[in-house]
């Protein structure tokens, strides 16, 4: 009980800094000086309809980098933490019986998913969404598919493949961006296009399509890591 | 030039490329991480490089092809180089090091390992706070995987408790940057640290949020029971990379953002260090878990740098040096001590005594804590030098004295851990294999704490001075240490006199350091001799012994104040390993070594002090002290007193010279003692002694060295230890020569002289001769000998000559220092205080009686009816050191006139005037030559006449009386000289009550139950582990802008 | 309009993290806390923020609830 | 309006530093975590809000009006950041909480008190 009154003294201090940042706060009539420059130039230095995915692909694109390796440390961290071996993923243990409905509706509505999921990252640089959304549906798509059979072998390899070679990609643009164009994960690697296009925004849709893959495939590994976990026997 | 970018180009594509090793090829992988690590280490290392060579300008990068703050760019300029390459280079090494483990748990562990090192290089070199934000995240997740490499419940509770702590402080952190953002429209850092937030009060709660979170990040006391037990549970591979990579990067982060809020920050700043520095060591005195402690002394040593950090507007452009001394001190320290902590894998610190098993990991051991502690010639000796003297110099009491207290706490606790380690008795040594894998790195972390210790030398003001060449020495001896005893002996002795013959030209006509050098370097010799009498190799010793001497003449010869302290911590360090030597000596070394350090953290302070007067780096500045002048004075004396053991300070003196090996007795003894003598007459010469304080302090001094002779004298009468009862003798004498200098007069300070030489001479002898009986003998206490004047005659005439040197009596030179000690006080009119001594010096004839009697006459033991004479190597420099005697006595003229001249013009008045071999004051006259021949004379009628007597003496058999038959119950109370002074003891013996160990004894124990009491903080929950945490936030908060 | 909208889905959402802290059963928690992100993603799109608003609702409100549920689920398997 | 977005974002801080504090229950303080970050998020969406301007999409807006008719981009790119490394600790701990469930078979946080002092 003392602990709690304790917790609520300390909170309501805490409220107090909150209170102090709220009294900072006076909303905004206009952008930030960044922001301005983003808003004036970023249509025409990146060509990206989307100045979000302009900003996060290429302006800062490096804590974009850092985020897709968050997602990879902790798929590999989980892998090791519980032990995933390889023989977990063989499709000879039943674990229950699935619904034939369930199963049957997802071999319908899985390759939608991962259409949608396609989609979305392929236009990140257009309409809302990119890598990251992308790659969750696809991810959500996988899951459906574990859950209407819990037998499914999500090929480990597979998603280890896509996870590496777009890893990889994501890096060697980061890389070619040095030594063809003015730095790191520059996006005037290739033309820029015309605002708008599909095929434009200079390597951004070829970025995020690696990001969206990529983070599928971590998910996906996330997702099955945890769900073909045995329960060790003791 | 490879660019800083590929760092992290490198490291992610090798570690996306794992992925696609499969099966077949999974061995790459560890080769791979190593590569991509070298890789890294290769790059941070060429930029170091170019920035030390070349003048360059800051490199910048910019990614994406935009400048900053439109994009992210990062920074490679010295400081970025140096950090991202420590922390490449211990990546490096801990891969080496984890190799097996890191292979057991697959390549999913090694990407997590690369991809570590790349977050934590980019923390350091970014230039944008968001970046910074990911790249913390990237690290601290990370090191909640890596947290797994050890597969215990322990490790999996450590790791949660991690994720929680950091789950918080990264929330603060990003609402942090989220608001600066929104106050200054810029990420980028240089921006955010112009836009000046600290100064308006609505933004400067930004400022808040990204201090504190970076702040607890650096896990400050007592907000850190999170990454106590990181330390404590994880793999010590791991807890060496976050203690030496992490902290370093966390604490450049802190340093790339200090400017963010302006002066007053960083005040807060060096309070939480202090905080934290103390806090974090108290907590460790009371800790047995080797991971955990080291846990603490991280934490502790962070606090000190953060502590720095914040008052780097003091400290100016020095706060670079003592930075750069402290961390990379810590780094390499830290990263050894937890490999050799993996190595050995005990539970508790006591388990390290099996690191005994293997010299070099015990070498090994003992330099990272000694580098901890500060002692030369390691990068935080002369980091902590700069840092306490520049504070004094900007009158920063208090953190000097926060500084000293919590270095001076770590020594307790390091201390008693290399006390077990090098001492303890332990029954079942763990077993622990030595892999070279796992070797290497903790000896490559050793190397650069000589190297770097090395370097860093001539940055110092003063430090050009420092004379390696005598560590050279040692380091030799090192190398050649598995010779046997004679040719290391030799080769010692050689250097010895080769250095007389250096340093006599370089001292010529300074007759004090002339007659302290003769002591140190003379008596090296001799005592080395007996070192002649050992049989195998003696591993550790010769080393640990030149050390000393090599700190005993770096004394005398310094002529700067940095010269003098880092011979005097050399001189402590050898000493140390050569009292601890002695089959009982652990606690005794312990005690020495913490009153030594305290000793040298009272010099410290004094010195700075001096120093500060008037930036005058020469001990000369000691004598124009005009801050505080008289707390420099007493803190000086204090601590030089440390070495004399003079009353209060005496405790270790007993033990520690009674346990040791018989030759490292005198050394430590004769010689050792002496150092602090030299110590305080070079105060007493240069202090204003006109002062008021000096003069307060020279009369207190004056009843402490009477009251330490009484001491003294008293408890080596009730002593039944042969060995201890000398070790008190030597108190007591030590309080003459205090008292005698403290009377600040030509005659005070000729007795002092005399003392001097002769405790030098007659205290080498006793302990060379005594030592050699006892081991020969096999027990310490007098009441198992008896009867040895048969079987040993050349030992008795050594002994009874030095005693007729301790009694005073004539003809020996023992009377000259008395005569002159008597005049002194009467002149003087210390009448009381004289009293004193001259009772102390009728309690002397006890023990001396005692002595002699219970060794060599009485009854010869049944056991000891085989003993021989001892080794003629122990004989052979007692003799030589009779003759001195002799010499000294016969013609002291020819020592105490130079000194009395040269001690005529710091004294008004000559009262000593010396016509020819008669030396005349006020009271009276004395002449030593005409005594001797005197008493010579008679002596010799005596006798002749003994002589012709002796012929019709009966020559009796002994025959064994003692039991009829039964053994008595303690067979000691048959011996006449057991407990021979019972009576007085009954009368007196309160006067020695162990008062004074007890009162260090009751505080130690007052620290440790502190420390107990305040550790129920850790109490194992992670839930208040986080209210710790947002505690820490809300107290900060209230005291900078609540108010409070 | 738009200020009533944000009223009401506030004081939802805060109702909505009450439930996920203090129902006792775990998985009225879990889904309470998916309805928090779901109303956050609202919140988004009332800021003119559609890609944050996608984001939060299919990672924060999607996955990250079926990730609790596969935890919780494997937590009960052990405890049968 | 941003204003009440903005107090609901730090509403929710404060009620999932509440559950992160108060609860016993290791789920729930997971749970907490994740209302803690939304709240973290709204709190940074809303900093970039600028009052009747519309989302940052060049579609029918033209770039050389951009300016004048967005919100600020920065934070909602921030915000996607800090979404999916929130995703990653949670799933983290969720791994950790499984593992500490097997060590233990109890979610109590009170049952992991092993390491101390």
């Amino acid at each position: 009980m003392i602990k709690k009154i304790l917790i609520i003294g300390v909170l309501a201090v805490v409220g107090l800094i909150f209170f102090d940042l709220f009294n900072a706060y006076q909303g905004n009539e206009s952008l930030s000086k960044t922001a301005n420059y983003y808003a004036e130039n970023g249509a025409s230095q990146v060509g990206a309809a989307n100045l979000v995915t302009a900003i996060v692909v290429t302006y800062r694109g490096l804590d974009t980098l850092g985020e897709v390796t968050i997602l990879f440390l902790t798929a590999a961290i989980i892998s090791f933490i519980l032990k995933f071996r390889e023989e977990d993923f063989m499709p000879n243990r039943s674990v229950r019986v699935t619904s034939e409905l369930l199963d049957s509706a997802a071999q319908v509505i899985v390759p939608v998913i991962f259409m949608v999921g396609v989609y979305i990252f392929m236009n990140g640089h257009l309409t809302p969404g990119g890598g990251f959304q992308g790659g969750a549906v696809i991810a959500s798509g996988v899951l459906l598919m574990i859950m209407a059979n819990p037998n499914f072998g999500v090929s480990h390899k597979v998603i280890a493949v896509v996870e590496s070679i777009s890893g990889i990609a994501f890096v060697l643009i980061g890389v070619l961006g040095i030594v063809l164009a003015g730095g790191f994960l520059d996006n005037t690697l290739l033309p820029l296009g015309k605002l708008g296009d599909l095929f434009s925004a200079g390597v951004i849709p070829v970025i995020y399509t690696f990001v969206g893959l990529k983070v599928g495939a971590e998910l996906s590994n996330i997702i099955g890591t945890i769900s073909h976990v045995q329960n060790e026997k003791n | 030039m490879v660019g800083p970018i590929y760092i992290i180009a490198v490291a992610l594509g090798i570690a996306f490329f794992m992925g696609l090793f499969g099966k077949s090829l999974k061995n790459l992988s560890e080769w791979a991480m190593l590569a991509g690590l070298g890789f890294m280490t290769y790059v941070s290392g060429q930029w170091l490089l170019e920035f030390m060579s070349n003048n360059r300008a800051v490199e910048t990068i910019f990614t994406a092809g935009f400048k900053p703050p439109y994009s992210i760019n990062l920074q490679m300029g010295s400081i970025e180089a140096f950090f991202t390459f420590i922390i490449n280079v211990v990546g490096f090494l801990g891969a080496m090091y984890l190799f097996k483990d890191l292979k057991k748990t697959g390549p999913n562990a090694m990407m997590v390992y690369l991809v570590f090192i790349m977050s934590l290089n980019v923390v350091v070199m970014t230039r944008d706070m968001f970046n910074l934000f990911v790249f913390l995240e990237v690290g601290s997740i990370a090191t909640a995987g890596l947290i797994l490499l050890t597969k215990s419940g322990e490790a999996l509770q450590a790791g949660m408790k991690y994720l929680i702590a950091t789950g918080i402080i990264s929330g603060v952190l990003l609402i942090g940057i989220i608001f600066a953002y929104y106050f200054s429209g810029s990420l980028n850092i240089d921006d955010l640290l112009a836009a000046n937030m600290g100064a308006s009060k609505t933004t400067v709660i930004a400022v808040f949020l990204i201090y504190v979170s970076i702040i607890l990040e650096l896990k400050p006391f007592p907000a850190n029971g999170w990454g106590i037990d990181v330390y404590t549970a994880a793999n010590p591979g791991i807890g060496a990379l976050v203690s030496a990579a992490t902290a370093s990067a966390g604490f450049y982060v802190l340093y790339k953002l200090l400017p963010l809020g302006g002066a007053e920050w960083l005040n807060y700043i060096a309070v939480i260090g202090g905080i934290t520095f103390v806090g974090s060591n108290l907590m460790g005195t009371k800790q047995d878990r080797p991971n955990r402690l080291l846990g603490y002394s991280s934490i502790g040593q962070i606090g000190l740098l953060m502590m720095i950090l914040g008052l780097s507007d003091i400290l100016g452009e020095k706060m670079m040096i003592i930075a750069f001394g402290i961390l990379i001190s810590h780094y390499a320290a830290k990263a050894g001590l937890f490999w050799l902590s993996g190595l050995i894998q005990a539970k508790d610190i006591k388990g390290w005594a099996a690191l005994r098993k293997s010299p070099f990991l015990l070498f090994l051991f003992g330099t990272f804590v000694f580098a901890l502690i500060g002692f030369p010639p390691f990068p935080s000796f002369f980091g902590k030098w700069e840092l306490i003297t520049t504070l004094a110099a900007n009158g920063q009491w208090a953190w000097m004295v926060t500084i000293l207290a919590g270095s001076f706490i770590e020594g307790i606790y390091l201390f008693r851990w290399l006390g077990y380690a090098i001492k303890l008795d332990h029954e079942d040594l763990p077993d622990f294999k030595i892999e070279w894998n796992k070797i290497f790195p903790i000896w490559i972390m050793a190397i650069v704490l000589y190297a770097v210790g090395v370097y860093v030398t001539p940055m110092v003001e003063g430090g050009m001075f420092i004379n390696y060449l005598p560590l050279m020495f040692v380091l030799f001896l090192f190398a050649i240490d598995f010779l046997p005893v004679y040719i290391k002996n030799t080769i010692s002795i050689g250097g010895i006199i080769w250095y007389m013959f250096h340093i006599y030209p370089v001292l010529e006509g300074d007759l004090l350091r002339l007659i302290f050098a003769g002591i140190f370097l003379v008596g090296g010799v001799l005592t080395l001799m007996a070192g002649y009498s050992k049989k195998g190799t003696r591993k550790g010793f010769y080393p640990m012994a030149m050390m000393m001497f090599a700190g005993l003449i770096g004394i005398i010869e310094a002529s700067t104040l940095i010269e003098f302290f880092f011979s005097w911590e050399l001189m402590t360090a050898g000493s140390y390993f050569l009292i601890i030597r002695g089959k009982r000596s652990m606690p005794h070394g312990y005690s020495y070594m913490l009153f030594s350090i305290g000793g040298a953290y009272a010099i410290l302070f004094g010195f700075a002090l001096a120093f500060a007067s008037n930036f005058d780096t020469s001990l000369a500045a000691l004598g124009s002290i005009n801050l505080l002048p008289t707390l420099a004075y007493t803190l000086l004396a204090v601590g030089f007193m440390t070495k004399t053991a003079s009353l209060g300070l005496h405790i270790w003196l007993p033990g520690a010279h009674g346990e040791a090996e018989s030759d490292v007795s005198p050394m430590v003894s004769a010689i050792l003692l002496k150092a602090g003598v030299f110590g305080l007459m070079i105060l007493f010469l240069y202090m204003d002694r006109t002062s008021v304080g000096a003069t307060n302090l020279l009369y207190v001094l004056g009843w402490v060295g009477a009251l330490t002779t009484l001491m003294g004298n008293m408890s080596a009468a009730f002593q039944e230890d042969a060995k201890r009862l000398l070790a008190y003798s030597s108190v007591a004498q030590l309080g003459y020569i205090l008292f005698a200098i403290s009377i600040m007069s030509q005659l005070g300070w000729l007795a002092g002289f005399t003392y001097t030489i002769n405790h030098f001479m007659f205290k080498a002898i006793l302990f060379l001769v005594v030592g050699g009986i006892v081991a020969k003998l096999g027990t310490h206490y007098m009441y198992e000998m008896g009867g040895m004047i048969k079987k040993m005659p050349f030992s008795f005439i050594a002994v009874l000559v030095s005693i007729i040197v301790i009694g005073g009596i004539p003809p020996l030179s023992g009377f000259a220092g008395k005569w002159l000690f008597y005049n002194a006080v009467i002149e003087k009119g210390w009448y009381f205080q004289g009293a004193i001594i001259f009772f102390a010096g009728i309690i002397a004839f006890l023990y001396l009686f005692k002595l002699i009697h219970s060794i060599f006459l009485g009854q010869l033991k049944d056991n000891h009816r085989n003993i021989k004479e001892i080794s003629a190597w122990i004989l052979v420099p007692s003799y030589i050191l009779i003759i001195g005697i002799m010499i000294f006595s016969a013609f002291p003229q020819y020592i105490l006139q130079p000194i009395g001249d040269m001690l005529a013009p710091y004294f008004s008045t000559e009262t000593l005037v010396w016509e020819g071999t008669k030396a005349t004051t006020s009271l009276g006259y004395w002449d030593g030559t005409t005594i001797m021949i005197v008493v010579a004379t008679a002596f010799l009628l005596l006798l002749a006449w003994l002589l012709a007597l002796s012929s019709k003496t009966k020559k009796i058999e002994q025959f064994n009386i003692v039991f009829a038959a039964e053994r008595p119950f303690r067979p000691e109370t048959t011996h006449v000289s057991y407990n021979i002074y019972a009576g007085y003891k009954k009368a007196l013996g309160f006067l020695i009550t162990p008062l004074v160990t007890a009162f260090w004894e009751s505080m130690s124990n007052l620290v440790l139950e502190f420390a107990n009491w305040l550790r129920r903080i850790y109490g194992g929950s992670m839930q208040n582990y986080a209210i710790h945490v947002v505690l820490f936030i809300v107290v900060f908060y209230l005291i900078a802008l609540g108010g409070l | 309009m738009f200020i009533a909208i944000a009223i009401v889905i506030g004081v939802a959402s805060l109702i909505g993290g009450y439930i996920a802290i203090h129902h006792e059963k775990l998985s009225v928690a879990v889904i309470a806390s998916g309805l928090v992100s779901l109303f956050a993603s609202i919140i988004f799109l009332l800021l003119a923020a559609p890609d944050v608003a996608m984001t939060e609702a299919s990672i924060g409100s999607g996955l990250t609830t079926l990730i609790f549920f596969y935890v919780l689920n494997k937590i009960r398997q052990r405890n049968d | 309006m941003e204003y009440i977005i903005i107090s609901t974002g730090f509403a929710l801080m404060l009620l999932g530093l509440w559950g992160i504090l108060s609860q016993k229950n290791l789920i729930k303080i997971i749970l907490g975590f994740t209302i803690f970050n939304t709240g973290i998020n709204i709190v940074m969406v809303s900093i970039g809000y600028v009052r009747g301007k519309a989302a940052p999409i060049l579609d029918v807006i033209k770039p050389s009006e951009a300016a004048s008719k967005i919100v600020d981009p920065i934070p909602q790119a921030l915000v996607l950041t800090a979404i999916v490394i929130g995703l990653g600790v949670t799933a983290l701990m969720l791994v950790y909480v499984l593992k500490l469930h097997r060590e233990k078979n109890s979610l109590d946080i009170n049952s992991f008190k092993d390491l101390k002092w």
